[in-house]
């Protein structure tokens, strides 16, 4: 079960395989999440046992066991709570939380709203297929609808949650997403993710090929995702379009889409994308719910705060710095004692 | 003016008032000074569940009791020998509770049409005949407060305030108590606001010198020190202890202390008080919720910390499926039940222990667990300790029973030596030649701890089924089987290395009383009384209720008849019954309040006279 | 404990009021709530039988003791949930659910968001007092940062939820605030409250004497209330202070605060809220976190979606349409079956 | 060609292949066409916790067994006769269970080097001596199923979806079985897909004519129908059965269903069952977790609803502290729990019975709940009925305990007439003279449902601790007693309420054989067996396990010995022996599969044996 002890700098992406079967079924988004964490790992430069894997229940929560770190499978909704512990009780480690929609966003919401809210140091990988995979097909707080699942068999009524804006709601300092197939995208995104200091929150849209097939399939699928997806890149304008022809414009606080190539609008025009506002990122995160925008993808918005574990240990190293460290003697003396002779 | 002074052996006091009275306050500082003076004690602070219910209702009176004495002193104290009334609701509340003949010290101020009417009275009882049976002292508390503080510049609110030190002066007087202890507080108390320890220190001199010059009283009683064992004391409650058992395991085991935790009544105190020491590297988490506080505690757990969580019996509840999660990955977890009336909101500022058998069985599918309960405030130490020792030792967790009553009683505590704590230290594995994350040492039956952070041990872990040595995944049904049996295999060995049980009295007998928890005191008083009147009676109490000491079958069968008062419907009962096939019988009371000695009495003499 | 049967349209203050003691401190914000409610009551027109308050566990919780309408005292966190059974069941009741800063965004965040998302015509009345109460005095998820409290004795380091910001982010049609100290506003929201067609949120700053004090005094006390409050009136111009001499204008995404006096800016220039805009609602939720603005109070948000019970009903009576109301008879002998004989 | 006819009692026979070889489906078409024939038969279906493991490994092997016979028929079979195996995986994790001498039919195509190896066969085992004990037929079914729709314009993925269909026609032609269910089921099943019609038929067909044209098989074999009851029937598994019992005690009760709901295996297909029936006015709230499934099935319970809960081990473990609130506020409610593999996540496609403890005493304090258990698929409709009847009658939650095998097995149900079942209209209260809340019905105990929108009635009600008629808040602490206590016995008190405990068997004797929920077929089976042997033995099977039937204690104490056989590690057992001083013993195996018949008979011989 354990590999050879490799220096920090020489990882490769097999370093981070383990031995176990992988048991989502074929075809599976998840595969491609996999195999972009294995590769970009051994590029963040974290000794590979200073890392831990934290997931709930579901398809997406078994992702700890295929990758060659600590990890730790819990129960459903609870692993940003066992993050959180593990975070500010070992703040030298880089915790992981990889998750679903169901975990995440249904049971596990407020566990997340309230990780995101204290800007934990944790990264919170949010596989959403828009469905429960591992019960087989039940709908999610982010199915669409009307979508039809096993528990919905006339179609969903409820409101799904938009995960960004949600996050966003929270005053979370890192919200980005990616595509189960946009591997480069992936990959920045998960390195960008690893870089933040404090809670980062990454949604990704997963096929679940068995139970949702297609959810995404506009904004994945050669022939329609270029003139589907809006890439954000901070401090650039946003373009989109197989010929990068079309752009994001502000009509109001209302984002629209105009042509570049009709002599209207120029990319004078258009947005430009600033991870740092936070009014912006609730209007991108809003372009998700407009069928006639494109979706965006990328960091939606990232900040700095100071973190929970750095201002915990704040708390310590002044208590400390002005009482000295703790001493059990002291502290079972300190105040009123009296003597039985 | 001359006045007798009768010595007692012991006695029971009542300060009772208003939520805003400071009656938890009073008691406090009583307590401290008997405590200073030798006296062995017990205390029993009831409050309401409201904050400061509006002044003069039934249902906002608060109280703290104090049973101190020359000879050893167990419970609280069935009934008053003395009651400090503010208003006429708290003599309304207490009255049932004062001894023939006792004596009542009321604040006349406060007796007045509406409060009078408010508690109920038609008339005044301090007036009419009502109170022929009692010794009763009318004090005009407050005018007499206000007449010391004449020439203070303080606000009338503030005034108000102070006049429970008025009556703690007045009784310091009755019953021969030093007034120094209360004064240096006082002087640390309100270091920053000068006018405050000038006013609280006149007040409470100008009720011991009231005491001194009026005619009302013409007896004073004195209550020597009681035979402690000699050594350094302090006064700590059951919360106190508990949390600085968990530093103490903290500081010898050398992992940093990590609680995560949810506030609720009666445990919030235990977080309060941990939330103090930052500089113990302790850190406290308090969570979103119950789930969040064990769950993060797990988590911290799994990083190599001393993991603990606190709550009562709602949050235990909550916290029951991630306690079947600490089972199956065996990590060590402290988590700390104090337990309170139920069922649900039930009664949560009022005592109860009806939380034993969701400890022992209250999880989905076998999911083991050792449960440790505490005794009285100063046990909730030794107890907690004993927990953290368990859980590390065989990585897994422990449940702590304390109850309301044992949480928020103060007694003094011999304070222990540092050197003569156990040492705790774990053993993490760091060898990576051959690791296995299931692989069991022989004895102890426990699985390595390898945390983050170490090189080469990077291994997985979580709630499925999991394969008795490299813990991976495993649906293999006789692996199964086979685990199912050893985690619980694993608990019940623990009987092997806990103290044997032990019977105070004889080691058989007509009659076995078996307590656990807080009923200790009550329950041990009772057994005395009756065994001084010559009854063959014996007390055991147990601290071990999962597994159970090894002998403990032998001594049941020792007795003709066995008693278990319990502040439940009978839930240790039903396990000494399933377990040993004996006969015992429960004596159950669910009041939220301590039983009573002597209910426990009465109930003994009954069962030996059926024979 | 009942009182007599009153026609609708009789009711005053008195009927809504129980014989039960009410036991909050004096002096504590809860007061006013109560008082607010039961005088607004009589007008919503809406049958005593008919409403039910729900409420979880905390000082606020305590609430529906003292209406005399039916009342459930739940448990701590979960009043949202029950509210919404009892509202998917009885649509014909008007559901009203009393919550603290504790009960209602800590222990029952994840109900209150979903409730919020899925739009259930439950009126939710969050009473922020920025502590919990009840427990005596530790932090709440709107506790502000640097707070002492019990649980904190060297200041609060979560940072807090902002709860319209939060409820927004949920995508809430209905999000408003006032204060205990403003009784026409109350009065005003309540209503609003009760009108709305699916989850009504009110926030409510309530100021808790014993635990926290003064929390919201900038708001609510007469001499500083009315240069640091703008009231929220859909159409109008944000326009505040004791002279109705400054207003909120739009820098950007920036709500700033000018002067109506010197010149430089004019009503023309002033946000005009529009209840219906979702962005701009996220920008006067937003404006809480600055302390250089002034707190806006009243209506921030309110459009309409159809609510999750109209949406179930709609199902039962199409299926039913199709195929028929219920048949035990039918069911149990559809489908494949054979006889012994 | 000419082959024999061999007749038999009863058979067993396994389909085992990939997750996506569609096992279950020709599993439960193999049922329907048995039951329709007249067999008795009962089933065991069991699939791997992974949705579609990638093919050919030994974890995403997915089985289904059926027993059928023309005698009664009690479990699944402790060993099979017959065993199709689309692939080798599904050939080793299987063929531990093939009796002596019994059938194989092997899928020879997939018997790959690839799926070869998957399996950790180091050589292929149909072409080496190792099944030498076994009768194997060798089939090329994909090639045949290939063959069969050469000609239709399918794609590779489809025609390999199909080729289960012609195992299922092969073992048709075998066991004597008609075609016209299934080809009746795909008409149907594919209406809007004429070429799947045409495929599945045409593949089923091409099974049914290799068997009558090849040579390989040299005999057919023969089951007559059973003696069944004379009616008609249906096939149900348990989840449908437990749907339908709410849906039944909705109609009968006149009140509106509402399930609040949380996705969990194996309990997710009641919620999805009940989610088709929106005519008849059943609303099912997939709520965001368990604790909203209870809560908004509570909160609909007060609005007059019948509310429902439905889950599994992890997920009751979260309703724990919820149900507390519904004991405290006298509200009906129907919780079920389909019991599965723990503790923790655990085993979540497997069964097991260990969720007994935490349903009886899984809770924080004295908060009693009436509990009873399922013993069969058919049984979860009557079982939930009549819970429904309980929660009614009593205002008060009511658990039902099944399991993944009974939830997931099906079998034949008479189908009841409307008529017959009980009417269970409740009484709202609706006079408003003198109305209180608490006050109880003498008989019942049972406090008044005034729901809201009763003019008059307005009342509040909560989870503090509650005066006995008004129910407002009291904390007076001898309600509180009077009240924990009145709430245990309103429960206790419906044993005067349920039908006695029954002996199959003789009322006294040697050994009695206790069991409880799914494991009744294996005990029964084992019990039938051993008497046939003419050993002293009786079974008691018990649907009641809180509060027992009145009975019970004179019954146990008719035998000389006691042996309670479940898939956990002795829970009923202990409550029995706690309330009965019995010294009842455990037969505890926690296989996450059915306890087999042979194991409890070679028991029953070595407790007789010893005597
Ligand atoms: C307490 C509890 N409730 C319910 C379940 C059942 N369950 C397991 S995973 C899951 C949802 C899975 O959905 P999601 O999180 O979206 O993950 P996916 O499988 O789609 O990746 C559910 C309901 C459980 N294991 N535990
Ligand atoms: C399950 C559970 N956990 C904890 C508690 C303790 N508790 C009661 S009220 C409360 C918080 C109260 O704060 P808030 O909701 O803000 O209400 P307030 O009293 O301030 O009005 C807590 C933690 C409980 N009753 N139940
Ligand atoms: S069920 Fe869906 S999400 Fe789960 S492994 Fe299969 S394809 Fe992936
Ligand atoms: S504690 Fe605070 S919120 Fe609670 S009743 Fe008292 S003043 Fe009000
Ligand atoms: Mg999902
Ligand atoms: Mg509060």
């Amino acid at each position: 079960m354990n590999t050879p002890i490799v220096p920090t700098q020489k990882y490769t992406t097999k370093d981070f395989q383990t031995d176990q079967d992988v048991r989502w079924c074929p075809g599976c988004g998840d595969y491609s999440i996999l195999a972009q964490t294995q590769r970009v790992f051994p590029e963040l430069g974290i000794p590979k046992e200073k890392i831990v894997f934290v997931s709930g229940i579901g398809c997406s929560s078994r992702f700890p066991y295929y990758m060659n770190t600590y990890g730790f499978h819990g129960i459903h909704g609870r692993a940003a709570a066992i993050a959180t512990g593990l975070k500010l009780s070992r703040p030298d480690l880089s915790v992981w939380v990889t998750t679903g929609d169901g975990d995440g966003m249904s049971i596990g919401g407020n566990h997340f709203i309230h990780a995101c809210r204290r800007n934990i140091g944790i990264k919170i990988l949010l596989f959403n297929n828009q469905i429960y995979g591992l019960t087989k097909g039940q709908f999610s707080p982010t199915s669409v609808e009307g979508q039809i699942t096993k528990s919905t068999p006339y179609g969903n009524i409820d409101h799904p949650f938009n995960p960004l804006l949600l996050a966003l709601g929270t005053e979370a300092t890192f919200v980005a997403r990616t595509l189960d197939r946009d591997p480069k995208n992936m990959q920045y995104v998960i390195k960008r993710a690893a870089e933040h200091n404090g809670t980062a929150f990454v949604e990704i849209y997963q096929n679940c090929n068995v139970f949702n097939d297609g959810a995404f399939e506009l904004w994945t699928e050669k022939g329609t995702k270029d003139d589907n997806v809006v890439v954000l890149e901070n401090g650039l304008p946003m373009i989109f379009g197989k010929n990068k022809d079309k752009g994001v414009r502000l009509n109001g606080f209302s984002p629209d889409v105009v042509s570049l190539t009709d002599g209207k609008y120029s990319v004078n025009d258009l947005i430009i994308h600033n991870e740092k506002d936070p009014m912006l990122a609730f209007i991108i995160a809003g372009m998700s719910n407009n069928p006639a925008l494109p979706r965006p993808i990328g960091i939606v918005h990232a900040i700095e705060k100071p973190t929970y574990e750095s201002l915990i240990q704040k708390q310590i190293d002044t208590l400390t710095a002005k009482q000295g460290e703790g001493n059990l003697e002291k502290l079972f003396n300190h105040g009123q004692t009296w003597e039985i002779k | 003016m001359k006045r007798g002074t009768q010595r007692l052996d012991e006695l029971t006091i009542l300060f009772a008032g208003d939520s805003g009275d400071g009656m938890q306050l009073t008691g406090g500082q009583f307590t401290i000074t008997s405590a200073f003076v030798g006296n062995d004690l017990a205390t029993f602070p009831d409050y309401p569940a409201e904050i400061r219910a509006p002044a003069g209702t039934l249902f906002g009176v608060s109280g703290f009791q104090i049973h101190f004495g020359a000879t050893e002193i167990r419970t609280p104290g069935d009934q008053c020998d003395c009651m400090v009334v503010m208003n006429p609701a708290a003599l309304k509340v207490n009255l049932k509770c004062l001894k023939e003949g006792g004596s009542i010290i009321a604040n006349t101020d406060s007796f007045n049409e509406k409060f009078l009417k408010l508690a109920g009275f038609t008339s005044n009882p301090l007036e009419d005949e009502s109170l022929g049976r009692y010794q009763v002292y009318s004090v005009p508390i407050t005018k007499l407060t206000q007449n010391a503080l004449n020439d203070l510049n303080l606000s009338q609110k503030h005034i108000d305030r102070t006049k429970n030190f008025f009556a703690l002066g007045l009784t310091y007087w009755m019953y021969n108590r030093p007034m120094e202890p209360t004064l240096n507080w006082i002087k640390e108390k309100f270091a920053k606001t000068p006018e405050f320890v000038e006013a609280n220190t006149r007040v409470l001199k100008a009720g011991h010198a009231y005491g001194e010059t009026t005619e009302l009283f013409t007896v004073r009683y004195e209550i020597k020190p009681a035979q402690l064992p000699k050594g350094k004391y302090r006064s700590i409650t059951g919360n106190e202890a508990t949390a600085w058992g968990l530093i103490a395991a903290s500081v010898k085991s050398k992992l940093e202390l990590f609680l995560g935790s949810y506030p609720i009544t009666p445990a919030s105190e235990i977080l309060h008080e941990l939330a103090k020491y930052k500089n113990f590297k302790i850190r406290t988490f308090q969570a979103e919720d119950e789930i969040a506080g064990i769950s993060s505690a797990i988590g911290a757990s799994f990083g190599g910390a001393l993991g603990a969580t606190t709550t009562s019996g709602p949050g235990m509840a909550l916290k029951t499926e991630a306690m079947g999660l600490a089972v199956m990955l065996e990590l060590p977890l402290i988590i700390v039940d104090v337990q309170r009336g139920g069922p649900s909101t039930g009664l949560p500022t009022k005592t109860e222990q009806a939380d034993l058998l969701q400890s022992v069985y209250g999880r989905n599918s076998e999911a083991p667990i050792p449960v440790l309960a505490a005794s009285s405030p100063t046990d909730c130490f030794d107890t907690t300790y004993e927990a953290a020792r368990i859980a590390l030792k065989y990585m897994t967790p422990v449940i702590v029973l304390t109850d309301g009553y044992i949480a928020n009683g103060a007694e003094p505590w011999h304070i222990p030596s540092i050197d003569d704590l156990l040492d705790l230290t774990p053993k993490f594995e760091t060898n990576p030649e051959n690791f296995q994350p299931y692989r069991r040492d022989p004895v102890t039956l426990t699985r390595p701890w390898a945390i983050p952070g170490t090189r080469g041990l990077e291994h997985r872990i979580g709630g499925l089924e999991k394969d008795n040595l490299s813990g991976n995944i495993s649906y293999d049904p006789d692996n199964h089987d086979y685990m199912v049996k050893i985690r619980t295999k694993k608990v019940e060995n623990i009987a092997n290395d806990i103290p044997l049980a032990q019977t105070d009295g004889d080691g058989s007998g007509e009659l076995l009383v078996v307590s656990w928890g807080g009923t200790y005191g009550s329950v041990n008083s009772a057994v005395h009384n009756k065994r001084s009147e010559g009854l063959s009676v014996s007390h055991m109490h147990l601290r071990y209720l999962n597994p159970l000491p090894n002998n403990l079958g032998q001594i049941l069968n020792n007795f003709k008849q066995i008693l278990v008062p319990e502040i439940n419907l009978g839930q240790l009962v039903k396990i000494l019954r399933d377990k040993y096939l004996v006969s015992a019988i429960g004596f159950n009371v669910v009041r939220g309040l301590p039983l009573r000695a002597l209910e426990i009495e009465e109930t003994i003499d009954e069962l030996i006279k059926r024979g």
